[in-house]
């Protein structure tokens, strides 16, 4: 078989394989976070280090790591760079920690992180893990960024913090709640799909 | 009589023929081949002789006729009549909050009419599914969502909830029939999470102010026509409403939740012509008066008593023509009532208990939600199961 | 009373799937079928009660002894994980029916957030021991009710056409937003 | 008074009135007749005559060894021109002898019976065989067998079905108001072969005249049978329905009237077994009512068995130019006819003519689960949902809500607003889980 360029690890991420639109992985913290854009961002790069970091570790390790006990090893290795992770936020970004609460936590669990270090770091070389995590990492900020402009710009009328509605706009509050989060996923994944059948056929 | 009736089939009959004379005609099998069949006893009639149609040779017979699947009759009821009836059934109400409420009112339900039936259109164009607005379940939409609302809502978020409601509560499901939630209310509760405040800013009557028995109204400033709905007075400022005022409609609140009687005659039309399931408002309203009677009967002071709980609030408009709407009600007879009995259990619950004054959307779209798992639950005992059953004892 | 309320709360409220995006992946993932759903729920919920009653007791008598609150996450997450090696043990040895029945959806359960999410809250909100049984029970009985009314719906939808594009994933998020329109009639409840 | 009835069904515009005061008129022998050699449901008939036999009126022509089956016979005198496929009313092409008239009736009997009080059961039973008698309400099951219940069935009680519930049809109305001395025969010869004592008459109460005959018949011959007027209901003639409103019975799922111990007959059976043991007439000829708007005269007629519906036709002044669908039997079951040429059969109880613009019923709109066919249905099924797992082929689903109960009335697709073909898919349905069954039973195997 031959071998795909490097390159393509990275680019399948940002579209064909995208977590969120496509894999349906780590839908919780897309939900839950994307209030405004700004806390789109930090989760979409949080998860990224972390995802990158524990992509690393795990490729590096991953003919000293006994079968029996993988995935429980992932979980420890993901769970101590969350906590780093976690720490630099709470001391550096306080606003943004304080507004993604528990959910930075919970990018242990984030199914993309586990099912990434299962399906392909623990199988691949050191660079290619690599560049797989940071394009899924890429195509999960990319997900939630989009997401969350959508719900900041029609939830609270700003993007980023700015005003950027025209005066009278008056701001659809369900937007920052939780239907609106469904709704708006549900209209990106919908899109989604209608654009991947355009382009198969 | 039966000859009478001949009679009338006949006179009418040239007209239909002449005007399809063509087609007939080309309906007529080939003379020659009847002539074949000696056994047939009438020779074939006097008729243009036809030109070609293949299929002529399949049909040997003297003309061809529809061949389908029994049965051969069929029912009055059609889907475009039972959504335009009602729409009719409806307009009491309609033409009583615009006695209310004037021309504002007016305006609203003409933008949410419009904008659900655009949007229906679009939806079809998008999909490519056949133009459905014709069939009256877009326009019935617009109306719904208009009568829940108040009447000087802003006329863009009207649109927006029409939009809401037709391409998240029924487009994307795959259209008619295919919806789980009631659209109008989806709609609704769109507006509702958007726009609290806006949504909340309910107007008083045209001539309430003059009016004697209605407390409100004396205790603000003349040119003030702003005012809360009797459920809102009762739930933050304890003052209660008269009985009559709120059974003619002479109130603040929604367009459609004013008068009572209005809503109560298109209703009763509906379940007299079974359009609308009578179980339902039944065992809605039936469970809201007796949940509500029993609070009311243990502490007068603090429950309303149960007639201020039915008539005030949109509880007869949604009893009878949101809950009974026939997509996302149950189908079984069981089903039916343990969905009243829900709906009025919970809109006791969130009117004395919650955080809003009113519950009846949320009631109903919960319980809209359960619906498949009722219609599953409660699937009748086919004709003979019974006694298998007992045998087997 | 405050037990009562707790639970409320969690179940309809604060509804793990439909305001707190907990658990949207196996709510997504296992709401095709009825059975498989409602099996889903009821394991998601024993886990939760045995998890959060174990994180509690670590939290309290290990970690915060010890000033170790640094590894709450680390530890959280390898308790649960052996939790659900133990419970899936524990049940196979004990109930043959019941892990033919849940047995398949206890592994998912490892990584479903809405496990570690509860551990997590249930500190943060300071509950006591008792409330922090509560709210899992609550959780779990929130859990298990939107995953089964999903798929009532979902079971529904399949006998009509659903738009191509929003089959699957994105019919499920715009029912998930509806249900999550008629659950916010609870807010202010109690 | 209030009448016995079913819970749920319905009640169509029954157009009786365009024949109900019709007299059975005898159609002369017709001078060709398709005869085919398959009129009931069990094991086939094979033709006993080949090309240019002679036959006689009531000459066995076609016959099976097996148990569950009667034979056919020819219903006029004359030569066999064919045997070959033709039209069937059922809709596909199948076996018939063609015979041409040559003259005169010469007839062949049955073996005559003295006095059928005092012949044994088996002698009646086999006169019924070989007089060719069949369920003649449309059901087409062998009466014989009917009447031979298994000895451990205990049958207490015997209903005669007058109801004719199908719109249209009232040739066992006025069977009834013209023959009831027959009919009761017919009915006291099959409750001796039972060993029954209780006979219970079952007419809707549309059927004023009929009532009023058969009980005054009942009266004046001193039958201890009960006449039971019944609400005017479709399907009440269905035999489930029947012994529910009569006796209040149900037939359980997947059995037989009796297994509840009841046997109910048409009409025109009892009628068809008073001729057969009383005067050793097979079965030739059977009432066929021709109505229907499409129909200049509706009449109802004696007719032989074998007899292109053309014929009927032409005797009732033809049809109208604007007919745009024929039927045999009612318009709730009753099948299309694509071709006149087709015969009378023993399951024929009447051929429907109707004229009117059909398009607005053939514009069909999605289910809006609106639940008037649930609330149509008397199996008390789920029509909507039957239909639609028809369509899915979801074949657990189908057995889980009773797929095979479904006696296809059509009352759902008659209560349905959007149109929707329900009675079609169920059978779709009832289709793919036999299938679905056999696949694995083979699997099992």
């Amino acid at each position: 078989m031959k071998e795909k360029p490097a390159i393509q690890e990275f680019i399948k991420g940002l579209w064909d394989e995208n977590p969120v639109l496509v894999q349906l992985l780590g839908l919780c913290p897309t939900l839950a976070v994307t209030v405004s854009a700004e806390n789109g961002l930090a989760m979409g790069v949080a998860a990224t280090f972390v995802l990158v970091c524990s992509s690393f570790l795990v490729s590096l390790l991953r003919n000293v790591i006994p079968n029996q006990v993988r995935i429980a090893s992932y979980i420890v290795i993901i769970a101590t760079f969350v906590t780093i992770a976690d720490r630099f936020l709470a001391a550096y970004t306080p606003e943004i920690s304080k507004s993604l609460g528990p959910f930075i936590p919970l990018i242990i669990v984030n199914c993309m992180i586990l099912g990434r270090q299962e399906a392909f770091a623990s199988k691949n070389k050191l660079g290619r893990s690599l560049l797989d995590a940071l394009g899924m990492g890429a195509g999960f900020t990319l997900a939630l960024l989009v997401l969350s402009s959508v719900r900041e710009v029609l939830g609270s009328g700003t993007w980023f913090g700015m005003d950027i509605m025209w005066a009278s706009f008056s701001t659809w509050k369900v937007m920052s709640l939780p239907p609106g989060a469904f709704l708006t996923l549900g209209c990106m994944i919908a899109a989604a799909n209608w654009i991947n059948r355009r382009r198969q056929t | 009589m039966t000859e009478k009736k001949n009679d009338i089939k006949e006179t009418q009959d040239p007209a239909k023929t002449e005007a399809s004379a063509e087609k007939q005609a080309k309906k007529e099998v080939p003379a020659e081949k009847q002539e074949k069949k000696g056994a047939s006893a009438e020779k074939p009639k006097a008729k243009p002789k036809p030109k070609k149609n293949p299929r002529a040779k399949l049909f040997k017979s003297e003309r061809m006729t529809i061949v389908a699947p029994a049965p051969h009759a069929k029912g009055k009821q059609s889907v475009p009549r039972i959504m335009y009836t009602v729409i009719i059934a409806l307009l009491p109400a309609v033409a009583a909050s615009i006695f209310f409420f004037g021309t504002r009112a007016m305006v609203t339900l003409m933008v949410a009419v419009f904008s659900a039936m655009v949007a229906e259109f679009a939806c079809n164009k998008i999909m490519k599914t056949g133009v459905t607005i014709d069939d009256g379940s877009a326009i019935l939409t617009g109306l719904l969502l208009a009568m829940t609302l108040p009447p000087t809502f802003p006329v863009a978020a009207t649109a927006l909830g029409a939009v809401i409601a037709i391409v998240f509560g029924k487009q994307v499901f795959g259209g008619l029939g295919a919806n789980i939630f009631n659209p109008a209310l989806i709609g609704r509760a769109f507006l509702q999470a958007s726009f609290p405040v806006k949504i909340t800013t309910w107007t008083l009557p045209a001539f309430a102010s003059s009016s004697a028995y209605f407390d409100i109204a004396t205790s603000k400033a003349v040119d003030t026509v702003s005012g809360a709905t009797p459920l809102g007075l009762w739930k933050f400022e304890g003052i209660g409403t008269h009985l009559k005022p709120l059974l003619f409609g002479n109130i603040g609140g929604c367009i459609g939740e004013t008068s009572a009687l209005a809503l109560l005659a298109g209703g009763i039309v509906l379940l007299i012509l079974k359009y609308a399931d009578w179980r339902i408002p039944l065992s809605y309203i039936g469970t809201v008066f007796l949940f509500s009677g029993a609070l009311w009967l243990i502490d007068p002071s603090r429950y309303p008593d149960p007639l201020f709980m039915i008539l005030s609030g949109g509880l007869i408009l949604g009893a009878f023509f949101m809950a009974t709407d026939m997509v996302t009600s149950p189908v079984t007879p069981l089903g039916t009532w343990i969905y009243g009995i829900g709906m009025g259990v919970m809109l006791v619950v969130i009117r004395l208990w919650g955080g809003l004054p009113e519950g009846v959307m949320y009631s109903i779209l919960f319980m809209n939600g359960l619906v498949p798992l009722l219609n599953r639950w409660t699937r009748p005992k086919y004709f003979g199961e019974i006694q298998e059953e007992s045998k087997k004892k | 009373m405050n037990l009562i309320v707790v639970f409320i709360s969690a179940a309809l409220i604060n509804n793990f799937v439909l305001s707190q995006f907990l658990g949207i992946c196996p709510f997504v993932g296992v709401s095709k079928k009825m059975d498989s759903a409602f099996s889903m729920g009821i394991a998601v919920t024993f886990v939760m009660v045995i998890a959060a009653m174990v994180t509690w007791l670590i939290y309290y008598l290990v970690l915060v002894p010890f000033n170790l609150e640094i590894l709450e996450y680390v530890s959280f997450i390898l308790v649960i994980a052996s939790l659900v090696q133990l419970v899936e043990m524990f049940i196979r040895k004990v109930s043959k029916p019941l892990y033919d029945a849940l047995g398949i959806f206890l592994p998912l359960i490892t990584t479903n957030c809405a496990i570690l999410g509860l551990a997590l809250y249930a500190i943060l909100n300071e509950y006591n021991f008792l409330q922090t049984l509560a709210y899992a029970v609550g959780a779990g009985a929130g859990f298990t009710l939107a995953l089964v009314i999903m798929a009532g719906i979902r079971e529904e939808l399949e006998l009509v056409e659903v738009p191509r594009a929003f089959k699957g994933a994105a019919i499920t998020m715009v029912i998930a937003g509806s249900l999550a329109l008629a659950f916010m009639g609870f807010a202010g409840l109690i | 008074m209030k009448l016995s009835t079913f819970k749920k069904g319905l009640h169509p515009e029954d157009y009786k009135y365009l024949s109900q005061d019709q007299a059975i008129e005898t159609l002369p022998p017709p001078d060709d007749v398709y005869i085919p050699v398959q009129q009931h449901i069990g094991t086939p008939c094979e033709p006993l005559v080949k090309k240019g036999d002679r036959v006689k009126t009531g000459q066995i022509i076609a016959d099976s060894s097996a148990y569950v089956s009667a034979p056919v016979h020819a219903t006029i005198s004359g030569t066999v021109k064919d045997i070959s496929k033709y039209y069937h009313p059922l809709g596909m092409r199948e076996t018939m002898i063609h015979i041409q008239r040559d003259g005169e009736e010469e007839w062949e009997y049955l073996e005559p019976i003295d006095d059928w009080k005092w012949t044994p059961k088996e002698k009646l039973l086999k006169t019924i065989r070989d007089a060719g008698i069949v369920g003649l309400g449309g059901a087409t099951f062998p009466t014989h067998v009917k009447l031979a219940p298994p000895d451990d069935r205990a049958i207490d009680s015997f209903i005669l079905n007058g109801v004719e519930c199908e719109p249209y049809l009232t040739a066992d109305d006025r069977l009834m108001v013209e023959e009831a001395d027959k009919i009761l025969l017919g009915m006291s010869i099959m409750m001796h072969i039972l060993d029954v004592q209780k006979g219970y008459i079952g007419i809707e109460n549309n059927k004023p005249g009929a009532i009023a005959r058969m009980q005054k018949r009942v009266v004046e011959l001193g039958y201890p049978f009960k006449m039971v007027p019944l609400k005017v209901k479709y399907p009440q003639g269905a035999e489930k329905m029947l012994i529910y409103s009569v006796l209040r019975r149900k037939v359980p799922c997947g059995k037989l009237p009796m297994d509840v111990g009841v046997v109910v007959n048409n009409v025109a059976t009892a009628y068809a077994v008073a001729e057969a043991v009383t005067e050793a007439k097979p079965l030739i000829q059977r009432v066929i009512t021709v109505t229907g708007d499409g129909v200049k005269q509706p009449k109802n007629l004696m007719a032989r068995i074998g007899t292109p519906f053309k014929e009927l036709f032409n005797v009732c002044g033809n049809v109208k130019d604007n007919v745009n669908r024929i039927f045999m039997g009612g318009p709730m079951m009753g099948m299309t006819q694509y071709h006149l040429e087709s015969p009378v059969v023993k399951g024929s109880s009447g051929i429907v003519a109707v004229t009117g613009d059909l398009v607005e019923e053939l514009t069909t709109f999605p289910c809006i689960r609106c639940g008037a066919c649930v609330l149509a249905c008397p199996m008390n099924l789920l029509p909507l949902r039957l239909s639609k797992f028809g369509q899915e082929n979801m074949a657990g689903e189908l057995e889980d809500y009773g797929v095979s109960n479904c006696i296809e009335c059509g009352c759902c697709a008659f209560a349905c607003p959007a149109n929707i073909p329900l009675v079609q898919w169920i059978r779709v349905g009832k289709l793919r889980l036999r299938e679905h069954q056999a696949k694995t039973a083979k699997e099992k195997a």
